[in-house]
Parts: C-alpha cells; structure tokens; sequence
C-alpha cells in the first residue's frame, strides 16, 4: 500500500501546505528547522489533528477528504506512531506498554531484544532512562502490525553508537515490512542514510534550497553522504 | 395466634415508654410490637404514602384526626398526655418559688423552647409564658430547639440556662441530674393514636390498644412522665 | 450495643460504594469529555441532593418511591413487593444521595488526565471504550479513591433520607444512624456515644483500605 | 417566602468555603507528600464528620462550643459573648462539617501532579512554600473546583449540625433547609417546595462560576 | 567556582562511581550510551537524587558529603538546570516560565531573541513544538544567574542548523558567564565543539576505550573533528 498525502492548515506564524506520497517499503524522511511544522504533519496523517482542506489516500483507502467530509479516526487507521515526547502509559511497565495492543506477543520479546531492553521488561516507565523509554514506544508502535508507520524523532535520545547500531536495525526491519515509513529527524546523516526519499519541510512548506545550504553549510555532511554505504538520495518537491 | 406481629409507628418523644411496653405485650398476649420511631411528621409523610403500619401514636391531636378525615385512619383515641416542665441543669435554677420568678433572675440568658408552631409542646409553653404575660419581654432569650429532645440537649448540656421541656425528660437518667417546675399554666400535651385501615391484624391491634389502656401500661406511662 | 444496626450500615455502606462507582463513572467520563448542550444543568441536578436538606430528599423520595410513585409503582409491577421500608429502597436511596461524591472527584481526575495518553490509545487502535477502561480508569486511581471514599462514609452517615425512605425496621432498614438517632430521643446519651464510637474503626479501616489499594496503583 | 432564610443560608456557604478553601489546602498537602507517624489515623479523624450522623456531631460541638466548652470558654474570654445560636457559631460548625470535602479533592489533585513540576519548582530556587502557591496550586484548579462546589453545596443542604447548634433565630442562623424541614412538620408541603425549589437557582449559579474559573484555568 | 565531584550510587543493572571536576568557565560534556548513568549524575549534582556515598564541593562550599552527612537542598546550590525532558510549568506561557525564577525580566527579553522564540512568548508550553520548548527552558536556567549550568542533551530536539547555531551562541554565552557548565549530549561532533573536558560515561564508570572505539568506528567524527575551529580536546579520566 502507498499513501498520498495533500494537507494545507493555518498555523499562528506560516500556512502550512504540503503534498507528498510515500510508496509501500520506502521511507520518507522529514527535515527541517525545528517549528516548521513536522510534527503537526505527522499528527494529522495519524488523525489527530484535522487539516483545514486536503486528502489522505492510503492505498485504495480515503482517510481524509475534506470536500468529501470523510475523517477516518486514529483507531481504523491502524497506524504506528512514535510521539516526539515517547508517551508510554505511566501504570504499566515496559513490556506491559509494548504488548498492550500487540497481535502476537512472542514478537515482542523478539523486539525487546532487538532494541536492547529485554532486561527492563518489568520496569516502569519513570524508571528507566530518556533513551530506553524511547526505544520501547517503537516496540510498542512496531508489535501492533501497523500499516504504516510514523517515527518523530524516534532516536533523539539516544547516543551515536545505540543510534547507528538501531538505525542499521531499522533499515533491516524495512527490508522485511512492506509498509511506507514516515520519519522526522535532525540528523541530516541519518537522514541521508535511511531516507529513499528526502522532505524538508520549513515554514510548513517543502524547500529544497534549504536542503541545499545545509549540506553545502556543514563540512559533516559530506562525510556523512560517503558514510551512507547506499547513497540513493532523491529530492522530492 | 402464635407468632402475630403488628407494625406501630411511634412518636419519638414515646420511644422510652413504648419499648418498655413491647416485652409485657409480648409475654401477656403472645403478639409481637414492632416500633418505628421517628418524628410525628415524618410518620405522617410516611402513612400518607403507604407506610406498612397497622397503628400509629402520634405526639399531637391533629395528625390523626386528619389521617382520619382522609379515610386513612379509624376514629383517633387518647392514649396519653404529657406535661410541659420548666427543666435545668443547675439545681440553684430551682431556688426560686416559681418558674416565673426563677425566669426573671439576672443570670438567666438563653432559655429554650420546642419550636412553638411544629411541636405540640412548644405551642403549650407558649400559652404558659403569654399567660405571664412574659412572651414578648423574653424574645431575646428565646432559643429553639425543634423538637423536644433537642430542648432538652440544650438545657442538659448547658448550652442554655433552662428550657422548657417534656415531664418525660425528667425522668431518664439525664433529666434526674437537674431540676425542674411543672409549666401548670400550660395545658395538657394530648397525644392521640389511631388504628391504620390498611392493617391485616385488627384483632391484634385491638388487643394492643386494650393493653394500652390497661393499669400496667398507665404504670408505665407514669413512670415515663405521662398521664 | 445494636450489631444488627451496625452490621446494616456496613453493609449499606459497602453496596452503595459499589454500585455508585459502576454507576459515577460514565457519568463523569461525559461530563469530562464531552461538551453538549445542557451539560452545566445536567450537572447541577446531579449535584443538587447535595444542596437539598435530607429531609426533603427523604420527602420526595418517599413520593417517587411509594407505591404511587414512578419508581415504586414499577417495582411493585415487577416484583409485586414494595420498595419503601426494606433494604433495596433504602439502598436506592442512599445511592442517589451520594451521587455527587462519587460523580464530582471523578470528573475532576479524569479533566486531569494528559491528553497524549488518549491520542497514544486512539492511535494504538483502541476503541473510546476500551481507553476508558484500559487507560483512563487506571491513570485515575487516586480520583477514584476519592470518590469511594467519600461515598463510603457519607452513608454511614446519611440519616435523614433513610429515616424517612426506610423507617427503622432491625435487621433491614435500621442502620446505625437511625439507631443513635433513637439513643438520644430517649436521651440515653451514653448509648448514643457508644455507638457512634463503633462507626469509627469501620470508618478508619475502609480508609486503611483504600489508601493501600491507592499507593499500590500510584504513579 | 423566607427571603431571610436564603440569605442566611448564602452567606453562610459562601463564608464556609472560602475558610475551608485556606484551611484545608495546607492539610491536603501535608497529607499527599508527607509520610509521618498516625497520618493514616489524622486522616481518618478528618473525616469523621462524614460518617457520623449530623445529630451527633451537633451533639458534640454543642458540648464543646457551649459555656463549659472548650471552644466556648475560649470564644467567651475573647469577645465576652457566646458562640452558640450566633452566625459566627454556625460557621464553626459548618466548616468542621465540611471539612472533608474539602481536604479528599485537594489531596487526589495534589498527589497526582508531575513531580518532575516540583523538582523543577526546587531547582529554580523555590521554597516549598512558594512551590506550594505558584506551582501547586495553580496546576491543582480542577480538584480545588471539586472542593469548593463540593463544600458549598453540602454547606447549603447541611441541615441536622445548624439545626442543634444554631438554634433556628430567624436572621442569624435559621437557614433555608431549617425553614423546609419547619414547613415539612407544618405540612406545608407546597411552602417546603418552594423554598427547595429556590436553591436549585443558587447551587447552579455557583456550579456555573466554578466551572467557568475551571476551564480558564484549563490545562 | 569550581566544582568537585564524586559519586557511588547503586542502580539495578551496575553500580555508578565516578569522580570529576569543572573550573569556572569550562566545560565538562558528558556522552555515553543510552541508559549508562549520565542523567542520574546531572541529578545528584542538582541535588534531586541522594547517591549512596561522595562528596560534591563547589567553590569552598560543601554541597554534599555523605560522611559529615551534609546534603543542601536544591534550592540552596542556585544552579541552572535544563532536565533532559525540558518540563516547563504549563499553567504558565513561555515568557511566565522564563521570569518564573529570573534575576532581571529584560535579560530574558534578550535571551529569547537569542534563542528565537521572541514571537512565542504569550503560548503556552502544549502549543508549541518540542525544540520551542526546549529552547524556553535553556532561557529559563539562564534567567536565574545560576552559579553552574546543567545542560541535559538540550538541543536534542533541534534541527542541525539551529542545532548549530545555539551550539555557536552557547560558546559565546560560555565566554562570558563565568561558571562551570556540564553538559549531556549523544552529538560527538557537538562534544568535540564545546567540551574543555570530554566525559565518557559508560554503565556508570568513565570508560576511555569506548570513546575511542566510537571516534574510530564513525568516520564522521574524524571531520567533525577538523570542524570544530578550536579542538582543545582534553580527555579526562
Ligand atoms: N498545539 C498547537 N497549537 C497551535 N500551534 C502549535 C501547536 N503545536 C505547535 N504549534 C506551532 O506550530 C508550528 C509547527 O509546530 P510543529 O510541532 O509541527 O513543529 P516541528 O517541525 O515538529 O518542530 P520541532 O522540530 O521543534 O519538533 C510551530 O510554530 C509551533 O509553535
Ligand atoms: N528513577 C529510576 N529508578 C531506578 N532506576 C532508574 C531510574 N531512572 C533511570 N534508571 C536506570 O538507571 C540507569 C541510568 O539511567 P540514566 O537516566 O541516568 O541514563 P542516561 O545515561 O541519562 O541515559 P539516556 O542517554 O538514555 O538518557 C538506567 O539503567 C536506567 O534504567
Ligand atoms: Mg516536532
Ligand atoms: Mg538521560
């Protein structure tokens, strides 16, 4: 399934307008200054923010029209989403949190591993660090078989080392799903990386030369362009 | 008639003398009093809207003579009257001749009164005091209890220097510790009853009645500060 | 000492919290959550039996409960029995006396409660009603101790409605409250005192509970 | 029509919850973040007045707000005058009264705020006192609305306490649920029904304002 | 001021024990994986966790030593510190939050300008994005004139470029305050710009080998190395 997005919103400082789709197995990656409107984005392709006008179009499946006044609600999109803040519910432990809308719990240990916090399965979640909490929100998000899935910042808390060896996972993991990825981040390495398509978003708008100055501006880039073993890098706007 | 129960609705200021009553019934006539007590209005909301009960003692006149007139109730009955004391818990209260000089003594502040328009009592000691001609000069002084067992949580605990209370108070185990006048200028509390239509027991209840007015039962009356 | 009347009370006391709480929760769930219209009347009714004196609760009760009231003429037609006077009447009673407890802390623990907690569950695919379960009644723990807490004691307390819905029938209706009620109208205050002291450790111990049962769940 | 009577009745409730808003705030505090020996038994004091019939509790504090009193005795070398049958007297009593419906919301909202809000409040520099007025409270709204409806409401349908200690002195402390329950022993139902009638406009008006000050306060 | 630190504390999976100490106007960075200790030390420092046994001397004043069974409270150490999950009070706007312990409400005016959020001032904290608000709690450590700054990873939700530029206004702020600042962050190239001292800090011990390991094994940090204009680096351990 490939999903096509149109959006336009009036926020308080810029008018949001942005259109792009995103094929089953690729992932689209969104950069951009912070305040630009990435997360507002993802919120309304979850459904829980409703776009002034625009369309959601997931494979033949219309999520949102607004001539049409079709809004699908979060729950019959089953989507997984990473929240920027990693919400996890507060009265359950991590394991608790990653199988509570779970298809098969199995998978879950598996994930557990994968993500390296099999061993906190029983703590809560004001016990344990920023970056594990993180990591078991994507478990959580990843063991419902979501359709599509969508990470704002997933890694954000996370050190180079953890952040490269799951980025690597991450990449794998889309080998085997086949299902579009939306992903937010501000690494412009990582981005690179993972991304078979690049959006950035700035003032609620896609600019590309922003794209450009930032590469030409930070000499880490370049680097970060030869370290990305499979550079297929394609601007969409 | 083994294991007969009859259902009575009792005023609460009878609540001492009936639960005294019930065993001699009991043992006399093998039938089972069952009292629920509470205010005489509340009993009568209670009747009015279907209440179980096959007799009802009330605290006044009125209630069961209008049950009466309402085709709920048979002919109301006197079953006792009470009588209005001036009562106090310090005992130099009773140093003076009579309650009206004992009202007029300087230290005396707050004195109280069964609210004079719900209770029987209240509107007795009312014509007491108009009588003295003291109704008005008092006002000040005047405190209400709203029924006659809170009067007498007053006067019992000090909270007011003397009130005007039921004779039956005078004879529980608080009211010995004080003093009191008997209130002659008040009239008589007539407290009259009257047997429920809707009662399935009338042979029953009669036979309660008949005890009622029997000797034993006037002891009992007595003995609780009724006539 | 009257055990029968304490053991009514307990037992009044512990059904009422009970079905209340079943009963409380969607109503504050949807004065919460939702907005509609009449929603500050609707609320103001629930919450007027606060405002009434018993009395006067306990005289419309009777109306609405007797056998020519809506309630009891119901009743009557489904169990051919009367409602007024026996236990069930005295409980529906003292339910509908302690509605605002247990309905107002609810509500305001459940307004409190982190939105992003719901959008996680709606995205999570879980239905309204699977959130209210899984998610808002957990993460509302102490608002709900609350509420039974206050319910709890407020009918061991409540007196004036039940005097008059229930009459004093031992063993059925007369609960403790009617029992002290009965001490002091034969001014035997000393018997009034004694059982009123028994409410205590029924009171503090339902209170022990409670609080454990919270500090378990505290997040 | 008892005017007098409602607006005795206003006043009181109004007084009372603003006392027992200061008074209780500090008490739910301590109850919800401090660990000390008995808290568990203070608590259960606290609200004792719940579970204990009105006629008992008047009972006592006409004991000790009485000449002989303690609180009486007090009052009396102060001001010369005495408390009982006096305004001042029947706030007294309303506010013991009240007071756990007042401390239980505060306490639920206090203990379920962020604590990571008051290690933040610390680090900043702020006392615990300060962090208690600038950061607690104000991200405490929804359980201090809970507080005060819940206490000015009870206030108003508090009945059987006013009644013993106030004496029922037309201006001073006759209420308007004395004034029904006087009308209910007159069976002068219809009178009964208005008065009660007239309190349906004050609670929803007060309801209306708290809810209002509420939702701004929204967070 | 200078500070003087050390800490053992048991945690559930290793056992924390480290020692370290900042001179005024430098910089310790802290970095390490995800889960390994750092945060709790920025805790204990701040006062808010008790460790089992250490001392923390700043200046001459005695601010923790578990032998003499000396513990000042928060309050008392007047330091800046930006939590990690950037808690701002949300009954209050940005600017109410900034004020909420400042020295001298113009200063925070300037600081806003600085940090970019000038126009956000009236929102409250739910109404603007994650490196808004992070941005707002940087200011409001910085409004008080703490006595030592304690940064939790506070630009982790930052684009690069902005990333950058604070990185650049830290350094200028940090030229001119004179306290000490330690500071978290999972960025090497960020560590490598700022630090005066490099901190490794892996399940709770300093861990030289790591960094190494990391520097090596991510070509980028070779560049970002040449990057940053000024690399005095020190490794301390
Ligand atoms: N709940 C809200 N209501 C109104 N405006 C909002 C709200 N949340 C964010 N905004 C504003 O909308 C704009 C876009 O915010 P958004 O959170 O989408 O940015 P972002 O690209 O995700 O930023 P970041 O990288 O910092 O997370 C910002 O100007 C922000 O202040
Ligand atoms: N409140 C807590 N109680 C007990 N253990 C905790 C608590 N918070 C964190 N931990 C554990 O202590 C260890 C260190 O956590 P800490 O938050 O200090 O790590 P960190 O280095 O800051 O990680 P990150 O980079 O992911 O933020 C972890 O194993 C974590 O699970
Ligand atoms: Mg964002
Ligand atoms: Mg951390």
């Amino acid at each position: 399934m490939s999903i096509n997005v149109s959006f336009k919103k009036d926020l308080k400082y810029f008018d949001l307008d942005i259109s792009f789709s995103c094929a089953k197995k690729n992932m689209v990656v969104m950069i951009g200054p912070s305040g630009g409107g990435k997360t507002t984005i993802v919120r309304m392709l979850a459904g829980l923010e409703k776009p002034k006008e625009g369309k959601v179009v997931f494979g033949n499946e219309v999520w949102f029209d607004s001539l049409r006044h079709i809004n699908v609600p979060p729950q019959k999109r089953r989507l997984g989403y990473v929240f920027q803040d990693y919400t996890l519910f507060p009265h359950l432990n991590l394991y608790e949190n990653a199988t509570f809308a779970a298809v098969d719990k199995k998978e879950v240990d598996e994930l557990f591993e994968l993500f390296r916090i099999g061993h906190l399965k029983k703590r809560k979640p004001d016990m344990v660090s920023g970056g594990e909490r993180q990591r078991c929100a994507i478990c959580q998000a990843l063991a419902r078989h979501p359709r599509i899935l969508l990470l704002d910042e997933p890694f954000s808390a996370l050190d180079a080392i953890t952040r490269r060896g799951l980025r690597e996972e991450l990449k794998t993991l889309k080998g085997k799903m086949s299902f579009p990825i939306i992903y937010v981040t501000h690494d412009i390495a990582e981005a690179l990386y993972l991304a078979d398509e690049l959006l950035p978003v700035v003032e609620g708008k896609i600019d590309d030369q922003w794209l450009q100055r930032m590469i030409t501006r930070d000499p880490s880039t370049e680097v970060a362009l030869r370290a990305a073993r499979e550079p297929r890098l394609t601007l969409v706007y | 008639f083994a294991g007969e129960k009859i259902s009575v609705a009792v005023a609460a200021n009878f609540i001492s003398a009936f639960k005294e009553m019930a065993p001699d019934v009991k043992a006399k006539t093998k039938i089972k009093v069952e009292g629920t007590f509470s205010s005489t209005g509340n009993l009568y909301s209670q009747i009015t809207n279907g209440a179980p009960y096959d007799l009802f003692l009330s605290a006044d006149e009125e209630r069961p003579a209008k049950l009466n007139k309402d085709g709920l109730a048979e002919t109301p009955f006197v079953y006792a009257r009470g009588q209005v004391v001036l009562w106090s818990a310090n005992k130099d209260f009773c140093k003076a001749k009579t309650w009206q000089e004992a009202l007029k003594k300087k230290p005396v502040k707050k004195i109280a009164v069964t609210n004079t328009q719900t209770s029987p009592y209240g509107a007795a000691a009312k014509k007491a005091l108009e009588k003295a001609g003291m109704w008005d000069a008092l006002q000040s002084k005047l405190v209400n209890g709203e029924t006659i067992a809170q009067t007498f949580q007053y006067a019992s605990t000090s909270a007011v220097d003397a009130g005007f209370c039921a004779m039956s108070a005078t004879v529980s185990d608080e009211g010995k510790k004080g003093c009191f006048y008997v209130v002659r200028e008040a009239p008589e509390i007539i407290q009259s009853a009257c047997i429920l239509k809707r009662t399935t027991n009338r042979a029953a209840v009669q036979k309660f009645i008949e005890f009622l007015n029997s000797p034993a039962a006037k002891e009992i009356k007595v003995k609780y500060g009724y006539r | 000492m009257d055990f029968l009347a304490l053991y009514v009370t307990l037992k009044l006391a512990l059904v009422t919290t009970i079905f209340l709480m079943v009963i409380a929760a969607p109503v504050a769930y949807a004065l919460a959550y939702y907005r509609f219209a009449g929603k500050s009347f609707l609320e103001a009714l629930i919450y007027l039996p606060m405002a009434l004196p018993p009395t006067v609760i306990g005289f419309y009760l009777i109306i609405i409960m007797g056998p020519k009231g809506f309630i009891g003429k119901t009743w009557g037609m489904l169990t051919g029995g009367s409602l007024l006077f026996t236990f069930v009447g005295i409980t529906i009673a003292s339910i509908i006396y302690s509605i605002p407890f247990a309905v107002q802390p609810m509500k305001a623990a459940f307004s409190k409660l982190d939105r992003r907690l719901l959008e996680s569950a709606y995205v999570l695919g879980l239905s309204k009603r699977k959130t209210f379960f899984r998610v808002i009644i957990p993460n509302s723990v102490s608002g709900i101790a609350a509420a039974a807490i206050l319910v709890f004691l407020h009918s061991i307390g409540a007196f004036g409605v039940l005097l008059m819905v229930g009459g004093s029938i031992p063993g059925e209706t007369k609960v403790a409250s009617i029992a002290i009620y009965e001490a002091v109208e034969m001014m035997n205050y000393r018997a009034a005192g004694m059982i009123a002291l028994s409410l205590i450790p029924i009171s503090y111990a339902f209170l022990l509970l409670i609080n454990k049962l919270n500090e378990r769940n505290r997040i």
